[in-house]
């Protein structure tokens, strides 16, 4: 077990990580504001994820622990892949259907033949 | 059975046996010592208590039912009463007696003993894991004194969100509390596999009860979290107006039950996969000889704790999901049954050459296969989605489900109390009357729940307080069954509480078996162990294990310890 | 509570014990992501189907009070790594001096969601029978806008409904729908930013917890496990917000 | 017919056959399955009963080719079943193109269809025999299900989405139709009947009038066909007014003021439901214009008029707080 003996990042790190955060969050901004179509959102989550790797492996140690503990963070996020990729598998591919957004909020449901149902 | 010249084949007391002077029910007295303890064997009892509790509430929501169905059109209680019936007892049944039923009871007793450890890592957040289930509980029981719920234990919106009437918020709130307790039960028992093996107890010595605790914490932790979050959506939608499935606003009932489902489905195997370490650890103790591929039955609780998170839309092929989406689940599903498949067969393997006894936890284990076998087959007709279509939402699935989860977890469940009855309370329950009990449990659940089969492939629909009067002959045959089962279930009581005084005393291992639990005193120290043991011996190995005093046995050199993780 | 450092009955070992609380912390947050992962969910899904609405409602958003909380909120981070790294290295004044730096920050994170949240009341977009996801294109005054913002404000509802038209659908029609919708996406904005602010009201509690302790001289080298574990705690709602800042202040900014 | 205690409902569309035969095989592997396994338990049960109370079982550990067997065959057999399902399940989605498209509404707790030519029924259903039928299903308040046990299909109907289905009903009759997924307190009741004709006789339902026959027990009749009962309980308790006794009293409505209930009063209350709400109840009842013939209309209020002597319920507010609380 003397494998976990704790490892001390030194300030200058933390500083170092904290300087490139506030550059990323800086950049997210500055991206957003260009029209890059579809590419913004991507570009947004890549920053993000981005930075978020940077704070589990520096201020949070990630990449100091154990095996171990590596094995958990990695399957929160393989299950979080799990529920949101087979959930959205389920949306994109419901060809078939009138969009959503043309039906909703107007509360006539009904489908045309005919006069409509209630008054 | 036996023969009159040689002794008794079932446990039997050591003559002149006595309790031990000392052990955690007497290590302290009143009732302080019981609320504000930190024993994970106290808070085993405590949680044996309120489930119990659950169990009797649930299991009076569900004889009002059969009741009420003996006619076709309904024979005792108004539409709204019934709605609220078959809801309250999905509820009581489901969150607060079945979840928490084999790991919180069983589960929290057994694991740190059966690991060699004194406590589970985190004793605090174990008993702060017990109040909350409480806090969970009393909300719920308000929830049905003031108004009731009416929603479906399943919850859907909008109607629980907007349309229903009942005391939806206060049950919501109760079941997202109750949630971080298995939250924090998982957890507890995640960290203290990890780290608390006594020394020699290597991952593949563990019992199988372990693993499959193993598993199922797995899925306390990954999914408990998310019916937390989507019942929170669910309250917020109906308390604050906001909208996040409302179709009002555009949002989509479907995306609901795809968060509610991506647990619940799961949360069947936290019914069921304790309960299958139950039998992995019964069926070896009375067959007296090894499990048939520890390292197969091992791998299938992980494998079907892992498989069992992707499967979960099976449960809306009917939702309007879109084709392909079905047919990837349908899939995924089947591939669900081979890991199940290969514990039955295994412990059907088992048995083959084995010394087999008839005692009641035996009875139970042989009943939980043939009744778990059935439950998982039908389950493949609702896999199939083809079948499902017809068979979706009738009393072919109530049928399934409660062979799984009545027929498993709860035979599982029962099974287990009464192999670890000696070692919880010290004394042995009386033999012939658990016997009785648990062939009335087995006839009672068949007569019940079979016809119920026919009844959903003939079309009626499930959560009917009245049907078609072709149904009814199948009713009748399911409520005389039910009336059967509840009688099954009051003898346990009794007897269970009339052995904790009067019972014979067990000593420490009255069957016996081979796992660490039955190596210290009956009822054990506060601390478990008088000194930390040092196992030196392969799970489930009678052959090796002369101190149990059966024929042949042989002594061998302890395999030294190693402790790799 | 245990004194500082004291091997609890259940376990063997100091290091068995440390080992086994960071452990359970991460699994712990393990399971927020989970918790927090299905509103991801629930926000993909929805913005997947009103691009529009979750456009017009991302830019009702104050840009400038998001990003510097962002800040903010980055700042305290690195400010509780370094109350760990003082522990660590047994400084003992500083751990506390550097908590209160965190808790500050946090507090101050807090104040601006309420004035946030307050600008939102105003300017009627909390969901329910008032919300008008047009008024502020209808009330310069007010919303307190300037002529500009007001212009903007106005053609960006335009657009909105422009762009929800469906065939056959009336003007009318479809602003109620860009206003259903919007609902959506502020419903949406305030389950996760509530919920994200929950956890940070809970922190700040934990970092009383710590400060009082930290002034007693209690975290040094060889027991920290609290300012860790919280530590681990707070940078987890931290990294919430670096995805919530993008996913709800940026979606649509090249449009404005 | 059917006997006393059948095993599967009728078989009355094209699915029907497809979904009894893979059924049949899915029987077939699980009976022999379990029996396999419960016969080898109760058989081990017996033939190893423990002799001696010390006895020890012979340890075998396992066989690997025995797990890799039971892991393949079953993998196999289970592929068998997804592919037919898998078949079956696409036939049931894709719909074929010359179909006589009915409009399904759903709501609390009655279903509304129309036929293509703007007839509408409620709680009934009229098709033809051997014509493909796609049902188009909206839903105006929570989800719902649409269910025909002979016809063996069944799609939820969800509000925000159109969630369609087809069958080609083979076999005249009248078939149950349920409401399968749970929505509220009159889940149970709302259902009714597909009736199955053959294509002549549904040519002449379509052009059909009504008979002449005593109007009030023709009235009787449209009040439960129509499923007016659903909400006109006679005890005032559902979510419209009871009719008894209502015939020539003054109605309170919810705008305070009265009218007096006479034929016309009755005839706007079908016809335009909204337009005069008594007091104490939802505005929630659908319109029935279109539906009801003249003839209809005055055989409903032929029977409400038999109904004037009968003792009206209690005061309104009561039957609002026992639905409308919240």
């Amino acid at each position: 077990m003397s494998e976990h003996q704790e490892h001390i990042v030194s300030p200058k790190i933390y500083l170092t990580i904290l300087i490139v955060l506030l550059i990323g969050t800086g950049a997210t901004v500055y991206a957003a504001k260009i029209d890059l179509g579809r590419w913004n959102i991507v570009l947004a989550l890549t920053i993000a994820v981005t930075k978020m790797t940077l704070v589990i492996l520096f201020f949070m140690h990630g990449k100091y622990s154990a095996r171990r503990t590596k094995l958990i963070i990695a399957s929160g996020f393989f299950w979080l892949a799990i529920m949101l990729v087979l959930t959205l598998a389920d949306y994109t591919t419901r060809h078939a259907e009138p969009s959503r957004s043309q039906l909703a909020p107007v509360r006539k449901l009904e489908p045309q033949p005919g006069a409509p149902l209630s008054a | 059975m036996s023969s009159s010249q040689q002794p008794p084949l079932s446990p039997q007391p050591a003559a002149e046996q006595q309790l031990p002077k000392e052990h955690y029910l007497n290590a302290t007295y009143g009732i302080r010592s019981w609320l504000l303890t930190t024993d994970h064997k106290r808070i085993a009892i405590l949680y044996l208590i309120s489930v119990t509790f659950f169990f009797f509430v649930g299991g009076i929501f569900a004889s009002l039912i059969r009741i009420h169905l003996l006619t076709p059109s309904g024979y005792l209680v108004t539409p709204e009463t019934y709605n609220k019936l078959f809801t309250m007892h999905g509820v009581a049944m489901i969150f607060f007696f079945l979840i928490p039923s084999i790991p919180a009871v069983l589960g929290n007793f057994l694991i740190p003993i059966m690991i060699g450890a004194k406590d589970l890592a985190f004793p605090k957040i174990n008993l702060l894991s017990w109040y909350i289930y409480l806090v969970g509980g009393a909300l719920v029981l308000y929830s049905f004194a003031t108004g009731g719920l009416d929603t479906g234990w399943t919850f859907y919106t909008p109607l629980s969100s907007i349309y229903s009437n009942s005391a939806v918020t206060p049950a919501v709130i109760g079941i997202f509390i109750n949630g971080f307790s298995s939250i924090l039960t998982g957890l507890n028992f995640i960290i203290t596999v990890h780290t608390m093996r006594a020394p020699g107890m290597t991952w593949f010595r563990l019992p199988l009860f372990v693993w499959a605790h193993y598993a199922t914490s797995l899925i306390f932790i990954l999914g408990t979290p998310v019916i937390a979050i989507t019942l929170l959506l669910a309250g917020l939608e109906r308390m604050f107006h906001l909208g996040f499935f409302n179709p009002a606003y555009g949002g989509d009932p479907i995306l609901f039950q795809h968060l509610f489902w991506f647990y619940s489905h799961p949360a069947v195997y936290i019914m069921i996969l304790p309960a299958m370490g139950v039998i992995s650890e019964i069926i070896p103790t009375f067959a007296r000889k090894p499990i048939f591929g520890y390292d197969f039955i091992a791998a299938s609780s992980i494998g079907i704790a892992v498989i069992g998170f992707i499967v979960w839309a099976h449960h809306m092929f009917l939702t309007g999901q879109s084709t392909y989406s079905a047919l990837a689940f349908s899939f995924l599903t089947f591939l669900v049954a081979v890991p199940s498949a290969v514990k039955v067969f295994n412990w059907t393997s088992t048995l083959y050459k084995g010394s087999i006894s008839f005692d009641t936890p035996m009875l139970y284990g042989l009943g939980f296969i043939g009744l778990f076998t059935i439950g998982g087959l039908t389950g493949l007709f609702l896999a199939c989605l083809g079948l499902d279509i017809h068979l979706h939402d009738t009393y072919f699935v109530i049928a399934h489900f409660h062979y799984i989860m009545v027929g498993g977890a709860i035979m599982g469940y029962l099974g287990g109390i009464h192999f670890w009855w000696p070692k919880i309370t010290g004394r042995l329950y009386p033999e012939y009357l658990a016997r009785i009990a648990a062939i009335t449990l087995f006839v009672g659940f068949n007569l019940t729940f079979f016809p119920q089969f026919i009844l959903g492939y003939l079309g009626m629909p499930r959560r009917y307080h009245n049907y078609p009067p072709e149904y009814q002959v199948l009713n009748v045959m399911s409520t005389a069954g039910a009336s059967i089962l509840a009688l099954g279930y009051l003898l346990p009581m009794i007897y269970l509480a009339w052995s904790m005084r009067y019972g014979k005393v067990a000593g420490k291992n009255p069957w016996p078996s081979t796992g660490l639990e039955w190596t210290t005193d009956s009822p054990p120290l506060t601390e478990n162990f008088r000194e930390t043991p040092v196992v030196g011996w392969e799970p489930y190995d009678f052959l090796h294990r002369p101190e149990l005093g059966l024929l042949g046995a042989v002594s061998k050199k302890p395999v030294p310890a190693h402790g790799d993780d | 509570m245990h004194r500082t450092g004291e091997l609890y009955g259940q376990f063997q070992t100091l290091e068995q014990q440390k080992e086994s609380a960071t452990l359970g912390m991460w699994v712990f947050l393990i399971t927020e992501i989970l918790f927090f992962g299905g509103l991801f969910l629930a926000y993909t899904v929805n913005r997947h189907a009103f691009p529009t609405a979750f456009g017009v409602g991302g830019n009702m958003l104050d840009l400038n009070l998001g990003f510097f909380n962002t800040i903010v909120l980055i700042a305290s981070s690195f400010t509780m790594a370094m109350s760990v790294w003082s522990a660590q290295t047994s400084r003992r004044k500083a751990v506390p001096a550097w908590l209160i730096a965190t808790l500050l920050l946090g507090s101050a994170f807090l104040g601006i969601k309420v004035v946030e949240y307050k600008q939102k009341f105003d300017h009627h977009l909390i969901p329910g029978h008032n919300f008008d996801v047009t008024y502020c294109s209808r009330n310069q005054v007010a919303c307190g806008l300037g002529d500009k913002e007001f212009a903007d404000e106005q053609k960006e509802i335009r657009e909105g409904i422009e762009a929800e038209k469906a065939p056959r659908m009336s003007e009318e029609e479809a602003t109620v729908a860009l206003n259903a919708h919007a609902q959506l996406y502020f419903s949406l904005y305030f389950g996760m930013t509530g919920l994200h602010a929950l956890h940070m009201v809970i922190g700040a509690g934990l970092l009383l917890w710590l400060i009082f302790e930290g002034f007693k001289g209690r975290f040094d080298a060889n027991y920290n496990t609290p300012v860790e574990n919280i530590g681990l705690y707070w940078h987890f709602v931290d990294i919430v917000w670096i995805f919530l800042f993008p996913l709800l202040y940026l979606i649509n900014r090249h449009l404005a | 017919m059917q006997s006393e205690l059948p095993l599967y409902p009728e078989q009355a569309s094209n699915f029907a056959p497809q979904v009894d035969g893979l059924v049949l095989f899915m029987i077939a592997v699980c009976a022999f399955f379990a029996v396999v396994i419960c016969a080898a338990v109760i058989y081990f049960f017996f033939r190893y009963q423990r002799k001696r109370p010390d006895e020890l079982g012979v340890p075998i550990h396992g066989d690997m080719r025995l797990e890799i067997a039971w892991i393949v065959l079953p993998f196999f057999l289970l592929m068998a079943m997804f592919g037919w399902g898998a078949a079956i399940y696409v036939d049931y989605r894709h719909t074929p193109n010359d179909t006589l498209d009915i409009t399904v509404i759903g709501k609390q707790w009655m279903w509304k269809l129309q036929q293509p030519d703007g007839r509408r029924e409620i709680n009934e259903l009229h098709v033809p025999v051997n014509r493909n039928v796609r049902l188009i299903m909206a839903s105006e308040d929570v989800i719902h299900d649409f269910s025909v046990p002979a016809f063996r299909v069944k799609m939820d109907v969800v509000p925000g989405h159109y969630n369609t289905m087809w069958f080609r009903p083979n076999k005249p009759g009248r078939y149950h139709f349920f409401c399968s997924q749970y929505c509220g307190t009159n889940h149970a009741v709302m259902g009714g009947w597909v009736t199955v004709m053959e294509q002549d006789d549904y040519a002449k339902w379509l052009s059909r009038t009504t008979g002449s026959e005593d109007p009030v027990a023709v009235g009787q009749k449209l009040y439960s066909d129509l499923a007016c009962a659903t909400c006109h309980q006679p005890d005032g308790k559902g979510r419209g007014p009871s009719y008894n006794g209502l015939y020539g009293s003054h109605v309170k409505l919810a705008d305070g003021s009265t009218v007096l209930a006479d034929d016309s009063y009755l005839r706007e209350s079908i016809l335009e439901p909204n337009a005069k709400i008594v007091a104490g109840y939802q505005p929630v009842m659908p319109s029935f214009q279109g539906q009801v013939t003249e003839d209809q209309i005055a055989a409903l209020t032929a029977y409400i008029k038999s109904l004037k002597d009968q003792a009206p319920p209690g005061k309104p507010g009561a039957a609002e707080s026992a639905t409308g609380k919240k």
